[in-house]
């Protein structure tokens, strides 16, 4: 089966330029282009090489090296291979042309990627607000937004609890020992 | 009444006055018939299922599901509240009917329970909305979801289960909790602008 | 016969004024209201031309039921219409009276069809060309076309057959026509019958020739419209007595009556699915009243007394509902400026009086039993068991409980549900000028209901002049028939005491529950939050389901409106072709068909 | 006059409690088949009575709380034009005065005074469940009135209680006497009772509980009270019609619990129509067997 | 202006929705003429809070994702930092996972057929449905202590070994379950009623089930023979072997007699595994010696797993230290209930909502999480 995945990473190599691949493990296999390439890789494998349906969009934030690593994860139901289609983008205000137009799915993930990263993807149908109601901070996936502190800012955690804190073991064995005593009382 | 079982017929031999006697018999007609609404919050509403059917049966106890705030008695919220949710969650608890009660399951109402972390998850919920019961497990078994509602009978009995008297009480305390969490996206006044003594809306 | 020829020259003396109209009406109405009480029954003849035919007038008992409805509707409509001061609109309004009064006092082919043409002509002028300044609805060419074609075809087919039967029998006046008609035995010499029967079918709008009704009703002015539903419908009725009355007694007819009844019933299901349909409140009230018009066919058809009753019972009764109706709906379209449901909603607590106007009118509308609309349904409901006809009972019930959902789209398109282009705070309640004649007509509804021997006694009076038994009227407020009986005044009070006793059951509840008033959006809605701005108004979706019903759905599909403009169009085609040897414009269509009936007319005349 | 009253007051409690005991035995039975235990006979009474001992209830102005009201008064009117007992001076209600046909039309007054106050409450689900409501009306009234017109053309009578005393000996009970009507009417008597195939009208899944949704507190407490004697005032219509009526009120609970035990066993076993396919349903099987009675009547004859 | 539609929520709040979800509908009369998913009332954010867990601790949020269901989301996180990590995982552990794996999709198809029932008004399905299901959580307790989130499948292995005579009480339960069906069939999959409500109702046209990412028993029911235990067998699926139902209408009807199949693959699945469970005790593979800090390499990889809905996936992201880069999540319904369900319920009835919902098994904690 390997053999057909290089051939297909190297027939797609032949038509676009591939900045870098490799074969993960049996049927997965990631290839790396430029962003301007990557509508025409998609069209590529969903036309040509019969890739029927997007499982997902993957999205990476590395922020030591400053970029957000997008993978588009195409699935062929013919020869079961998964090929990740990945493209680097930078980590505030980029905008990567949609692929609703491809797959229809694509619209969702897309959208949950730029509520959760910020990515911008033009031309999709519907880019509202996914999961969060009237969010004004930044976009809560991205590594720099820190959730503790907007935790401590936002909620107030239950103080009283927090001091009466006490040790379980040590409460039961309280409590066995008043048992005991009472049991002992009562006999006499 | 085969139903009246010993601890009923103790509270009833102390009471005194008639009035006592009436206020006890509408109470127990209270406990005996609580409808809860069908409003699964959290994860915990996977457990609602089960206690509602054949194993479990809450009918038994008289606990029918209801369909809309206005016919329902008692909210259950499974589980952890998405901010989201807190907003419909408080929306449809000001449009039930007065004698209503709140059942809070698992330990994400009490203090955020495994989501302390979470930026999207309310912490304590008894801040927002009178919480009457807490039930203890994370998503707490069908079993403990029926000691849940026995122990919110005991409390109906009893006569202290009155969160709704203590949320139109103490209105301005949790509007402002309510604010700190929806900002200026407060929930629209009309549902609770007659709690307020000067009619004022939040 | 002396307030026929009154009106008559009042009419044609085109009297500007309306209240000069009013008094006229008045003095017509206390006519006839003196004539009940002294019931002499002179026939005047007077000579036209002479030695040719005599024009002979005599406005028998029946006659007279029909003239004091159209009476008592023309009096309440002109109260209604006070502010059109446009002159014409009186005058030709006074020249229908006159029509009218000859028509239902006609004793020969002349007078009566001279009755029929001016009643036609001047209504066909006063819809088609008067409207009030602000009024919405905008006038479509093609009804008043299709109104005047339909008319003018049924004239000429009843010219015929009068000359027929003036052919026949030698003489001029209906009696002997009518005599003659039920005579003669054998199919093929029904063909007369049949097509005169046809004219009178148009005139109430029964199935073949309902089409007009719609267009016509939704573009009059609005009081007019009240007049035309509560008294002009009632004109192919009372022609249908005249003529074929007596032959529904007797067996010898039984196939036919039997087939009318079927008409009525398939007219009624269709007028009760098509006006679900509707999205405005004329259009619904239109089809309403050819639904009604056809319960009153199906009665005649059965042909026993009770059924009799019950046809005239009904006709009267619903007469005042459409009248109250439209007078309603005229005074809300006056104020809001509004005709359709989705456009109205959430009135009911700024118009509490047409709220309660339009709710009485349903309620008698639907046949619900407190008020009067149970009682003519329940007597032919009866007759048809009596008579056997199960079939058609079935026929009949299909409608009636359909009608119950049109009855609540027209309340609850108005009043309840949410407000949509009508800002409930500015809207007023309906002028007085609609108050006063609505409030009269809940009232005598209301009485109706109590005591349905009110109408019944005047109607036993007509039936024994028909030489049919009369009913056995026990008391005031019941009614009797041979399989049972009911009592309205019983059915009320038993209902309003309930009512009442529940009322102060709820309201104990008071102090210690009390009701709360809440928000128009504070509705039970699934958790989410409605806004000033969400569309929650039910109005124009409410009958659109039934379509889904099979029944509904092969009704509501297929219109005979398109059907009959194809022929219009067809026959327009044929003539352009052959108007290539006239010079002139499309007026030609018209003259030519007018000929071409004229000569099929004088064809049969002289065939018989 | 007195007795009357006091009659009526009698036939009200009478269908009042006859209701909770059937409906607790329902819900009983209901549980029974889920394989579960099932609350206690008389939870139903608790139920009621807790509405009522609510301390607030929602409001949309004075239409709104006359809505059940009227349906309450449109229930115990009917109530009270059906004879209960065949040939005792009790529990005859009015029923002197009215006849069948009153009492089919009498029957529709209560829901459309009831739809006036869903409509002012202004819940869109609420009218959806009231248009359901008249839909599916035009489905059962046309077979229910064709076995009942076969009943009174047959009889020669339209008023219940003549029909009632025609039916002396068990061979002529109308069950008997007119098989098909009895069948037709059955199909209409399970949709009227709201059994599982025709409960499309508050169907808390699809309409968010119809015409219920916005009545809370006493008013509830009334709908409830008024639902259980409407369903006692229907059976009793049909123990009077086609099962020859009852001496005294024991028959009377044994018949018409035969007939709620018929109703329980149709309502448990079914999902639920669309409201079109239950008005299909009813105008097209029931519907032809009544016709098919009424051609072999006549054509007979 | 003019309203002729108006706006309803099948809501969050609303006793014929599954999970905490609505769906937006503008109606005219009771036909549906636009719908609009809103989703977000459950989000808790859990890729952030896996990103600030080290491994171990992130398995035990892991099964909370998806509550109807929970295993095949531990097994998929297992098994991708197994890959990571380049861990091997026993043999026995691997049955032992299939195992829970086939039980966990068999108690999530009870809770459909509950649900379908539900939605059409036949009270008696979810009563019996239910109740059988909870015979299964209660093996699921006596094995590893959950009800419902089990935290039983650990990266690298199982927590616990089978409780001795477990096998024996899993097949008696599965005799008892095939003698039940029968009974279901009459009650409701042939009822004539939902037969007639069923049919032709929210039809998924096989032309574009592909392109809309269907997948699991929606895109069966289309005449697709797709299952990833199948095309990309894991764990122990090889050696197990097992038909894939498949129909070809594509409605509500179909995807019923899918599952209603797969439930009875499910059960033949668990009898092999109740015969070949290997006898030894090793259920743990060889973990790094400091248990502390695990060292996920850096480098990312995508791993399926088949539930009883659809297609679980999950992209896994190490970076070399003791926590995951990123853990992203994406469960069948966020293909079902967004564009193919508001697509879907154009032009059809407000009465079938409920319906088409639980046919597709839409549950909103895949969606957001």
């Amino acid at each position: 089966m390997t053999e057909t995945i290089d051939n297909l990473l190297e027939r797609i190599g032949r038509n676009f330029q591939i900045t870098g691949q490799e074969v993960k493990k049996a049927g997965l296999a990631a290839l790396h282009c430029s962003q301007e390439q990557l509508h025409g890789v998609l069209i590529y494998l969903k036309e040509v090489e019969k890739f029927d349906t997007l499982t997902m969009i993957g999205c990476a934030d590395w922020i030591e090296d400053d970029y957000f690593e997008l993978s588009y994860m195409a699935y062929s139901f013919t020869t079961f291979f998964t090929v990740m289609v990945k493209i680097r983008v930078s980590r505030d205000g980029s905008s990567v042309p949609t692929v609703e137009g491809i797959w229809r799915q694509a619209r969702t993930f897309e959208r949950e990627i730029h509520e959760m990263f910020g990515v911008d993807f033009p031309g999709n149908t519907r880019l509202k607000e996914f999961f969060l109601e009237n969010w004004q901070g930044m976009p809560p996936m991205k590594r720099d937004f820190d959730t503790v502190q907007f935790v401590k800012d936002h909620y107030k955690l239950r103080e009283e609890g927090r001091e009466g804190a006490c040790n379980v073991s040590v409460e039961r064995k309280k409590r066995i020992d008043a048992k005991k005593l009472e049991l002992k009382k009562e006999g006499e | 009444m085969d139903n009246l079982n010993k601890k009923d017929k103790a509270q009833l031999k102390e009471l005194k006055s008639p009035m006592a006697v009436v206020d006890w018999a509408v109470n127990w007609f209270r406990k005996q018939s609580i409808f809860m609404l069908a409003y699964g919050t959290g994860c915990g509403a996977i457990e609602i299922p089960p206690t509602v059917t054949a194993r479990y049966d809450a009918e038994r106890f008289g606990v029918r599901g209801a369909a809309t705030p206005r016919q329902a008695d008692v909210i259950v919220l499974s589980g952890y509240l998405a901010v989201k949710t807190l907003k419909r969650v408080i929306r449809t608890y000001e449009q039930m009917q007065e004698p209503k009660y709140v059942i809070a399951l698992g330990s994400c109402p009490i203090n955020g329970g495994m989501y302390w972390d979470s930026y999207n998850t309310i912490k304590q919920l008894d801040r927002y909305l009178p919480v009457d019961v807490t039930v203890a497990g994370c998503m707490p078994r069908p079993e403990a979801v029926l000691e849940g509602f026995m122990a919110l009978k005991d409390k109906i009995q009893r006569g202290e289960a009155e969160g709704a008297r203590d949320y139109r009480d103490n209105i301005e305390k949790y509007k402002n909790n309510q604010k700190e969490i929806f900002g200026d996206k407060m929930l629209p006044g009309y549902t609770c602008d007659w709690y307020f003594s000067d009619g004022g809306s939040f | 016969m002396v307030s026929a020829l009154a009106v008559f020259f009042l009419g044609t003396h085109k009297i500007i004024r309306e209240l000069l109209s009013i008094v006229s009406l008045a003095l017509l109405t206390g006519l006839l209201l003196m004539r009940i009480v002294s019931p002499v029954s002179d026939d005047f003849t007077w000579q036209y031309m002479p030695g040719f035919f005599t024009l002979s007038f005599s406005l028998s008992s029946f006659g007279l039921l029909f003239a004091l409805i159209a009476a008592i509707s023309g009096l309440l409509k002109s109260f209604a219409s006070w502010g059109i001061n446009s002159k014409g609109y009186h005058a030709l309004f006074h020249l229908m009276m006159g029509g009218l009064m000859i028509l239902l006092s006609a004793g020969d082919y002349i007078s009566f069809f001279l009755g029929w043409e001016i009643m036609t002509w001047s209504s066909f002028m006063l819809f088609n060309n008067f409207s009030s300044a602000d009024d919405p609805i905008e006038k479509s060419q093609d009804t008043g076309f299709l109104f005047i074609t339909l008319s003018l075809i049924s004239a000429l087919l009843m010219l015929g057959v009068l000359f027929f039967l003036y052919n026949r029998t030698g003489s001029m006046n209906i009696a002997d026509g009518v005599a003659w008609l039920h005579g003669v035995k054998g199919l093929p010499s029904w063909i007369p019958g049949l097509l005169l029967m046809s004219a009178f079918f148009l005139k109430s709008g029964l199935l073949p020739f309902h089409v007009w009704v719609p267009g016509t009703y939704r573009e009059a002015p609005h009081t007019f419209t009240a007049f035309l539903s509560a008294a002009l419908s009632k004109v192919g009725i009372y022609a249908f007595i005249l003529f074929f009355l007596p032959f529904s007694l007797n067996e010898g007819s039984g196939q036919i009556s039997y087939l009318i009844a079927w008409i009525g019933a398939i007219t009624a299901t269709v007028a009760t699915f098509k006006a679900i349909e509707q999205n405005d409140m004329k259009g619904l009230l239109a089809y309403s009243s050819i639904g009604q018009m056809a319960y009153v066919f199906t009665a005649m058809a059965v042909g026993s007394s009770l059924a009799m009753g019950g046809a005239l019972f009904q006709m009267v009764n619903h007469s005042l509902i459409k009248l109250l109706l439209f007078f309603i709906v005229a005074g809300i379209i006056e104020r809001t400026g509004k005709t359709r449901f989705d456009q109205l909603g959430g009135l009911i607590y700024k118009m509490p009086f047409s709220f309660i106007g339009v709710l009485v009118g349903i309620i008698a509308l639907a046949g619900m039993p407190p008020l009067s609309g149970f009682y003519g349904k329940w007597m032919i409901y009866t007759s048809l068991i009596e008579k056997g006809w199960l079939l058609v009972l079935t026929g009949i019930v299909l409608p009636s409980t359909a009608a119950f959902i049109y009855c609540y789209k027209l309340i609850y398109g108005i009043f309840l549900g949410h407000p949509t282009e009508v800002n409930p705070e500015e809207a007023k309640e309906i002028s007085p000028r609609y108050r006063v004649p609505s409030g009269l007509l809940m009232a005598s509804i209301v009485l109706l209901g109590l005591f349905p021997g009110l109408i019944l006694k005047p109607v036993n009076v007509l039936l024994s002049d028909l030489g049919m038994e009369t009913l056995a009227l026990t008391s005031q407020g019941s009614l009797n028939a041979a399989s049972g009986s009911v009592s309205g005044f019983m059915v009320m009070n038993v209902f309003g005491g309930v009512f009442a006793v529940i009322l102060i059951l709820l309201s104990l509840f008071g102090k210690k529950a009390p009701t709360r008033n809440l928000h128009r959006l504070d509705i039970a809605y699934a958790g989410e939050l409605p806004t000033e701005q969400t569309p929650l108004h039910y109005g124009r979706g409410l009958g659109h389901e039934v379509k889904r019903v099979a029944i509904a759905g092969a009704i509501v599909k297929r219109s005979l409106t398109e059907k009959y403009m194809k022929i219009g169009n067809q026959l327009g085609g044929i003539l352009e072709h052959v108007r290539g040897f006239y010079p002139g414009n499309g007026q030609v269509s018209l003259i030519m068909t007018m000929v071409g009936a004229a000569a099929v007319a004088l064809l049969i005349g002289l065939k018989g | 006059m007195l007795f009357t009253i006091f009659n009526s007051l009698l036939a009200v409690l009478l269908t009042y409690s006859m209701g909770m005991l059937y409906y607790g035995f329902y819900r009983i039975g209901n549980a029974r088949i889920h394989r579960r235990v099932g609350p206690p006979l008389w939870q139903n009474v608790i139920d009621n009575i807790k509405l009522f001992a609510k301390r607030e209830a929602p409001g949309h102005g004075i239409m709104f709380h006359l809505g059940p009201v009227i349906m309450t008064a449109g229930t115990i009117t009917s109530m009270l034009f059906v004879p209960f007992l065949k040939d005792s001076a009790w529990l005859q209600g009015f029923s002197s005065y009215g006849n069948l046909i009153l009492l089919i039309y009498l029957m529709v007054v209560g829901p459309l005074g009831n739809a006036l106050a869903v409509g002012v409450s202004g819940v869109p689900f609420g009218v959806m469940g009231v248009t359901r409501g008249l839909t599916r009306l035009i489905g059962l009234e046309v077979p229910f009135f064709l076995s009942v017109a076969l009943l009174m053309s047959g009889s020669g009578t339209i008023s219940i209680s003549e029909i009632m005393m025609a039916q002396d000996s068990f061979s002529n009970w109308n069950m008997m006497a007119h098989p098909a009507a009895f069948i037709v009417s059955l199909f209409s008597f399970v949709g009227m009772m709201g059994a599982s195939p025709f409960d499309v009208v508050g169907a808390p899944v699809e309409v968010y509980s119809g015409p219920q949704a916005e009545f809370g507190g006493k008013y509830l407490g009334f709908l409830a009270a008024q639902r259980v004697m409407f369903s006692m005032v229907k059976l009793i219509l049909w123990v009077d019609l086609f099962l020859g009526g009852a001496t005294n009120v024991f028959i009377l609970m044994a018949k018409s619990f035969a007939l709620f035990f018929f109703y329980f066993i149709v309502g448990a076993a079914f999902p639920r129509f669309k409201t079109e396919q239950a008005v299909d349903f009813m105008l097209k099987l029931p519907l032809i067997i009544g016709i098919g009675a009424v051609l072999v009547r006549f054509w007979s004859l | 202006m003019a309203q002729d539609i108006i706006t309803i929520f099948h809501g969050p709040q609303h006793p014929g929705i599954t999970g905490n979800m609505s769906v937006e509908l503008d109606l005219l009369g009771e036909t549906i003429k636009r719908a609009e998913t809103h989703v977000g009332y459950l989000h808790r954010g859990f890729e952030k809070m896996i990103e600030r867990r080290t491994v171990l601790q992130a398995f035990t949020i892991v099964c909370r994702i998806c509550v109807p269901e929970p295993d095949p989301n531990e097994e998929n996180f297992a098994r991708g930092v197994e890959e990571l990590m380049g861990l091997e995982v026993p043999e026995k552990a691997k049955w032992l996972r299939t195992m829970v794996l086939e039980m966990a999709r068999l108690q999530a198809q009870m809770l459909w057929f509950a649900g379908q029932g539900g939605s059409l008004g036949h009270y008696i399905s979810p009563q019996w449905a239910v109740a059988d299901r909870d015979l299964i959580l209660d093996l699921f307790e006596e094995l590893t202590g959950g009800r419902v989130y089990h935290m039983y499948i650990t990266p690298g292995g199982v927590r616990r070994d089978l409780p001795e005579g477990f096998l024996g009480r899993l097949g008696h339960f599965l005799d008892y379950l095939e003698s039940r069906l029968p009974e279901y069939d009459n009650m409701l999959l042939r009822n004539p009623v939902f037969l007639e409500r069923a049919r032709g109702v929210g039809i998924i046209d096989p032309a574009t089930a592909r392109e809309y990412g269907v997948v699991g028993p929606n895109l069966r029911a289309c005449g697709f023979m797709n299952d990833i235990r199948k095309d990309e067998p894991y764990e122990m699926y090889g050696e197990v072997d097992f038909i894939v139902p498949t129909e070809t209408s594509g409605d509500v009807y179909g995807r019923a007699m899918v599952r209603r199949a797969e439930i009875e693959q499910s059960i033949s699945i668990l009898r092999q595994i109740i015969r070949r469970m290997p006898a030894e005790k090793e259920i743990m593979a060889v973990l790094p010696k400091n248990h502390r800090k695990w060292e996920v390499p850096k480098g990312d990889t995508l791993v399926k797993t088949e539930s009883a809905r659809g297609e679980y996936s999950y992209y896994m992201v190490g970076d070399g230290t003791d926590k995951l880069r990123r853990v992203q999540v994406k469960g069948p319904s966020a293909v079902h209930a967004i564009t193919l369900l508001e697509e879907m319920l154009v032009d059809s009835q407000l009465s079938d909502v409920a319906m088409i919902m639980n046919s597709l098994g839409t549950n909103p904690p895949e969606i957001e999480r």
